[in-house]
């Protein structure tokens, strides 16, 4: 009795269809490519956000160190791409892991406050070891090598590459996500003293999903390195956190493919909305106040309600799977 | 309604969860102070008391909600005191919310698959294992729907049913993890009387094959059922004894039961 | 010797900071809301009192005026958009504040441009203070005063007073103030108004010493968070102990380690709050 | 390729509502007109050189194309400011055929983009000042124009020490990355080769805004001389609150790289007076082209250029009329027609070096004036000095590939 609109199948085909629909909407395969490699990072970011109820400001910190990671094995060691990319995803892993074992420790808005603090601490770790990370100019020249001899440098190219690693973790993050692990994060998300209550070990579980989040997130950040050529510091800045973090709550929490469509929304838009006018951050900050007052599940929201419209079936705002809909710790009469 | 259930026991077995002197404080407000407590293995145990008597205290400091200050909880003869909360449902304790706890957003069986993973946590931590690869969680929640008799709206979310639905399945869920002793708090709260009737049932047949732990105000359901009744005031106790010795107690009367019955004892 | 300057230097800075960041606490301590425009507000503070300035006000009638508007302004967005979101997940707090941010900081730049531009300190307060080798701007010392008595004024509203102790009640337990019979709507917009005044009494009197630009507010809303978060959120004390403690330590660091200045106060944030959640002074 | 040309062309209209970021810019125009990309920051903090660059750029193509007879357009890109969109900005205007590329204000974006674009065959011309462009980093698609940290010492406090023999304290404010470390290294050779006392150094992040601290610092020194060596908003912050802290009265102060007329408008003459200035450009510059510049934007936008604007004019000209020369856009073209040019600029005589791309031009020392001095709302300093000051290609680390 799943509706149609929450099949996991479904949010797959969207995926690949939004992969084959691309390069025939735009005329930039580099645009393209950044679609995608948001998207995932994106969909990471959702792992926490909407599965697991985490609002986390540390997401940029994985997609700087997935940059990194890529400049500098790219750059001073031999190791193809996808061994790079394994590094990337451990580090990744691990690095979220230990942010998230000690975030984790405080709930509510001292959980965001404290990722919010990591997230300035890496920045600025990054911005004094320059010897490392490049400093303020970034790691340049990060190479885009071919691979099995098939190069990668034209922008189409390097898009096929990325749609099929986007394709792959997309769908990884999908079976993370039908699990029993990841229906166990649903539970936290809803109901955390319950979910401890029936005996599972939240913080394992809450450790697990950042580590799973990071790994996907500094993947994405390696290959947006490879994209542009460089791992600048701003990929490591609290800015980009709190980018990811608004594409995915434009998406929508509801399910993975909804953070396809908060990444394509916001880029497309903001890359229109800057070549017509400077001060484009305005409506931005317009749209974001609506979306929080009037669609609170989001663009995918929006789909819900215009199929609802078409099928004629109301819609419950009251089974919206990324909103308790009873306050579980209100006493009742 | 019959005689209490009559499944007998050596009446001084060892008992199968117990607390010797257990103190609890919250800063400098001390909740619970040097209780005493004896649950026997397969007996229904009512604990009663006044709002604030420090009852469901005492289910926080047995499950591990909270630490204890002083003393020690033992289950089966082993020291849980130290034990955090979610390892404490492995070694077979479960309990239910006073106040319903559910998880609003997911369906009815999913609820109680939840609670009889519960059981195998680790097992949960496969980011890739499928659903139906955890089939003993699965049977057990379709056996509960069965014996709850939700299996009709066990598709519904958790948080869209009625409120003495969403009440057995507060119980059902600390069912679902099969544990040895099950911790029921006010389980009837806020019920119409059908719904206690049903309720009533179900935790009577719980004590046939489960070691029962429950706070009630209902004097009918606790007179009613119970092998043993704890009466506690202030955070302690004040006596303990059989349905009828309790209720015949010149002190429980003038302290307690004097002001809150209404004729209801049968 | 330098370090006892640094230090009275800091106490300079950390008034300002507390100023910045008392707002912000009290917001939360009442509305547990997480107001990520705060920084917008200051802004805000600060052009508000350039404007006026520039068209020929005096300072002193600038001030507490451009204070006065932006509470107004941040009273009615109280009442109109944020209430509406008070009960849903600090996602759509988080949400709604940074969209404001962000309109309130294009909307200066349409209106002022993207250059910024220098409020002069009072010809009374242009000079200096010699003591020995340390010298320290006459306005400077006026900000600690003004605050400090400003600090005073608000300690009285929050002890002894019924708003103060409406506000206090509602800090420990929301449900207090409905059950006292309040009327809770107006008190929260009477807080945040408050709050958001604060925050732009703190731009303007900051205006003199750092100038006005569109992106002010940023860097302020992050002060503030520091202060607010090791202070305590909610803590009125707490605002000032750490308001002081950042400031005496920034001021500090730029003779010690001026490189890790930075690191080492998001260091101390994230280890303050996994050590002692509730920061220095919050309750528990 | 072809296939999506032809999907495109077939279903526009049913695809413009969606794919609006593809179609909106003209894609027929790029055809047939010059294009110019000019990638600047636009919105983002620092708005306000990109807003003024990007007029500029505009003014110069208009002119070109009113004397080539030629459409000449140019195409703004907006960075944001950051390396990342700057990036990816500029490949997929390479994408669509732009070659030519003139903007680029913070260095660690227009580093970048001059590796995009050498990638892609384009030529790229910028006025960022990190070293490393025409150093370390250089290439051969890459131009700048803006004279590097060592010529803008050499030509502040070289003559500043002639001018003050007395002042024999220094100390120096540094922000600290690249950019700041050269200015300072070339600022203590000169202090070491003119037995200077450097008598301390405060280095500070890019973070900064409030410099009380440093300036405690720098007072416990007791320098005769302040040498502020960060730039933007950091140098307007810093000397604010030097002037607060009444340094002005106890020491000269001078700010090495100062952005120009846009900086001394958001400070205002009062804090200006009396200080030294390094610049790149001031529109009171004698020289011809400056001088029917600041006519021409007087008389139609009664504005005086400032030095984003006159940059950014410049070097769109300096591509259009070398790819008219070259009669083409590619790269390998437009180098040669490049390199080595010399030609009569905003600065007088300036030459491309070959070796490295680096403009040879002049750097001034500038010290700001009373407000009654003023003779009109513009006029807030008078020119002191000014001159060519460069280390060789193989000093600054140009190993051209």
């Amino acid at each position: 009795m799943i509706r149609i609109l929450d099949r996991p199948l479904l949010h797959f085909g969207l995926a690949a269809a939004t992969v084959l629909a691309l390069p025939l909407l735009l005329r930039s395969g580099t645009l393209a490519s950044e679609i995608l490699i948001y998207a995932l990072a994106v969909a990471a970011c959702n792992l926490l956000l909407g599965y697991t109820g985490l609002l986390s400001f540390g997401q940029g910190i994985f997609f700087g160190l997935g940059s990194y990671v890529a400049g500098l094995l790219l750059l001073r060691t031999p190791l193809p791409v996808p061994a790079m990319l394994i590094v990337a995803l451990l580090a990744g892993a691990a690095t979220a892991a230990a942010v998230g074992w000690l975030s984790i420790r405080r709930q509510g808005v001292y959980f965001v406050m404290l990722t919010l603090a990591f997230s300035q601490m890496f920045y600025f770790l990054a911005y004094t070891f320059s010897g490392l990370t490049g400093g303020d100019n970034g790691l340049l020249d990060v190479p885009r090598p071919a691979l099995a001899g098939v190069p990668l440098s034209d922008p189409w190219s390097y898009y096929a590459y990325v749609a099929v690693l986007f394709l792959g973790l997309f769908a990884a993050l999908q079976r993370v996500a039908l699990s029993t692990f990841g229906r166990t994060l649903l539970a936290i998300r809803d109901n955390e003293a319950r979910a401890r209550a029936i005996g599972f070990p939240v913080r394992a579980f809450k450790v697990a999903a950042f580590a799973i989040s990071g790994a996907v997130t500094a993947v994405a950040g390696a290959l947006h390195a490879m994209l542009i050529g460089v791992a600048p510091l701003s990929n490591i800045e609290y800015h980009t956190s709190e980018t990811l973090l608004i594409m995915t709550i434009i998406g929508g929490s509801a399910n993975l493919f909804a953070s396809v469509l908060g990444a394509a929304a916001y880029l497309v838009a903001g890359d229109l909305l800057s070549a017509i006018w400077p001060r484009w951050l305005l409506l931005l900050g317009l749209i974001l106040i609506v979306i929080a007052l009037f669609l609170q599940r989001g663009l995918w929201g929006l789909i819900e309600r215009a199929t609802a419209l078409v099928s004629r079936r109301p819609v419950s705002e009251d089974s919206a799977p990324d909103r308790p809909a009873l306050p579980a710790e209100e006493p009742q009469p | 309604m019959s005689a209490p259930a009559s499944t007998s026991r050596a009446p001084h077995a060892d008992p199968l969860l117990a607390t010797e002197a257990l103190g609890v404080r919250y800063g400098s407000f001390v909740a619970l102070k040097d209780v005493t407590l004896r649950v026997r293995a397969n007996s229904v145990h009512a604990i009663i008391g006044p709002n604030g008597a420090g009852k469901t205290t005492l289910f926080h400091a047995l499950t591990g909600r909270v630490r204890a200050a002083t003393g020690r909880i033992t289950l089966a003869g082993r020291d849980i005191t130290r034990v955090p909360d979610d390892d404490r449902v492995r070694l077979g304790l479960a309990r239910s919310f006073q106040v319903t706890s559910l998880f609003a957003t997911l369906s009815v069986r999913e609820n109680l698959r939840l609670a009889a993973q519960g059981r195998t946590p680790w097992q949960a931590l496969a980011p890739w294992r499928g659903v139906t690869g955890g089939t003993t969680a699965l049977a057990t929640a379709e056996e509960m729907l069965e014996r709850l008799d939700l299996t009709r709206v066990a598709l519904r979310p958790a948080g869209e049913m009625s409120h003495g639905q969403q009440r057995r399945l507060e119980v059902g869920m600390a069912m679902a993890a099969r544990p040895r002793v099950i911790l029921l708090d006010e389980p009837t709260s806020g019920m119409g009387t059908d719904d206690i009737g049903t309720m009533t049932a179900l935790i009577r047949d719980l004590g046939r094959d489960h070691t029962v732990l429950f706070i009630e105000h209902n004097m009918g359901i606790v007179m009613n059922i119970s092998d043993t009744v704890t009466v506690m005031r202030a955070g302690e106790v004040l006596v303990e004894g059989e349905p009828s010795a309790v209720r015949d107690d010149p002190e429980v009367r003038r302290a307690y039961l004097g002001n809150m019955i209404t004729g209801d004892l049968r | 010797m330098t370090y006892l300057f640094q230090i009275l230097n800091g106490v300079g800075l950390g008034m300002l900071y507390f100023l910045l960041a008392v707002g912000l606490s009290i917001i939360f301590g009442l509305l547990q809301f997480v107001n990520f425009a705060h920084g917008a507000f200051y802004l805000l503070g600060a052009y508000l009192a350039y404007e006026m300035v520039e068209r020929g006000a005096s300072f002193w009638a600038a001030l507490p005026l451009a204070a006065l508007a932006v509470g107004l302004l941040a009273g009615l967005t109280e009442a109109v958009l944020l209430r509406r979101i008070y009960k849903q997940p600090h996602t759509f707090h988080i949400l709604v504040t940074v969209g404001l941010a962000l309109v309130v900081q294009e909307f200066v730049i349409i209106v002022w441009g993207p250059i910024g531009g220098n409020l002069p300190a009072p010809e009374a307060l242009s000079g200096v203070v010699i003591l020995g080798d340390f010298v320290y701007p006459e306005y400077r010392l006026f900000v600690i005063v003004f605050t400090a008595a400003l600090a005073a004024a608000l300690w009285w509203l929050l002890e002894s007073t019924r708003l103060g102790a409406i506000v206090r009640a509602g800090s420990e337990s929301p449900e207090n103030m409905a059950l006292l019979g309040y009327d809770t709507l107006r008190i929260n917009t009477a807080v945040f108004a408050l709050g958001a005044g604060l925050a732009g009494l703190a731009g303007a009197l900051a205006a003199p010493i750092r100038g006005v630009e569109p992106f002010m507010g940023v860097e302020a809303l992050s002060i503030a968070f520091v202060v607010v978060v090791i202070g305590g959120m909610g803590s009125y004390a707490g605002a000032l102990a750490a308001g002081l403690v950042v400031g005496i330590a920034q001021s500090l660091m730029a003779t010690l380690w001026p490189e890790g200045a930075r690191l080492v106060i998001y260091l101390g944030m994230a280890g303050i709050i996994v050590a002692m959640p509730r920061g220095l002074f919050g309750r528990a | 390729m072809l296939h999506r040309r032809a999907f495109l062309t077939t279903t526009s209209l049913a695809a413009a509502s969606l794919a609006a970021p593809g179609l909106l810019r003209g894609a027929r125009a790029a055809e047939t007109a010059l294009v110019v990309g000019v990638p600047l920051p636009i919105s983002g903090a620092f708005a306000a050189n990109g807003k003024f660059a990007a007029m500029g750029a505009a003014l110069a193509a208009e002119e070109a194309g009113a004397a080539l007879g030629r459409k000449v357009v140019t195409r703004d890109i907006d960075t944001e400011g950051k390396p990342a969109p700057a990036a990816r900005k500029v490949q997929e205007a390479m994408g669509e055929g732009t070659r030519l590329f003139a903007g680029g204000i913070l260095s660690s974006e227009a580093l970048v983009m001059g590796k995009e674009v050498a990638k892609g065959g384009g030529v790229f011309f910028t006025t960022a000042g990190a070293d490393e462009i025409t150093g370390q980093e250089c290439n051969r698609g890459t131009f700048r124009w803006s004279v590097p940290t060592y010529g803008a010492i050499a030509q502040t406090v070289r003559p500043l020490i002639e001018q003050m023999p007395q002042a024999k304290r220094w100390y120096t404010i540094t922000p600290q990355y690249v950019f700041g470390e050269g200015l300072l290294t070339a600022a203590k050779a000169v202090f070491q080769e003119k037995g200077i006392e450097h008598v301390g150094n405060s280095y500070h992040s890019l973070a900064e805004k409030e410099f009380s601290g440093y300036l405690t610092n720098a007072i416990a020194a007791k320098p005769d001389v302040l040498l502020i060596l960060n730039f933007g908003s950091q140098s307007s912050d810093t000397l604010r609150q030097a002037v607060s802290f009444g340094l002005k009265k106890r020491m000269t102060i001078v700010l090495a790289w100062a952005s120009g007329l846009e900086q001394f408008e958001a400070l205002g003459p009062d804090l200006c007076e009396g200080v030294y200035f390094g610049a790149q450009y001031w529109h009171g510059v004698d020289a011809p082209l400056n001088k029917a510049l600041v006519a021409k934007l007087r008389e139609t936008r009664k504005m005086s250029p400032n030095y984003s604007f006159a940059a950014s004019y410049l070097l769109t000209k300096l591509l259009i009329d070398a790819a008219t020369k070259a009669g083409t856009t590619e790269g390998p073209a437009m180098i040669k027609a490049l390199e080595g040019l010399t030609y009569a600029g905003l600065t007088g005589e300036e030459e491309i070096r070959a070796a490295d791309h680096q403009v040879i031009k002049n750097y001034y020392l500038l010290k700001g004036k009373a407000k009654s001095a003023m003779a009109d709302k513009d006029d807030f300093v008078d020119i002191v000095g000014s001159g060519k000051s460069f280390l060789t290609p193989e000093a600054a680390g140009c190993k051209m590939t």
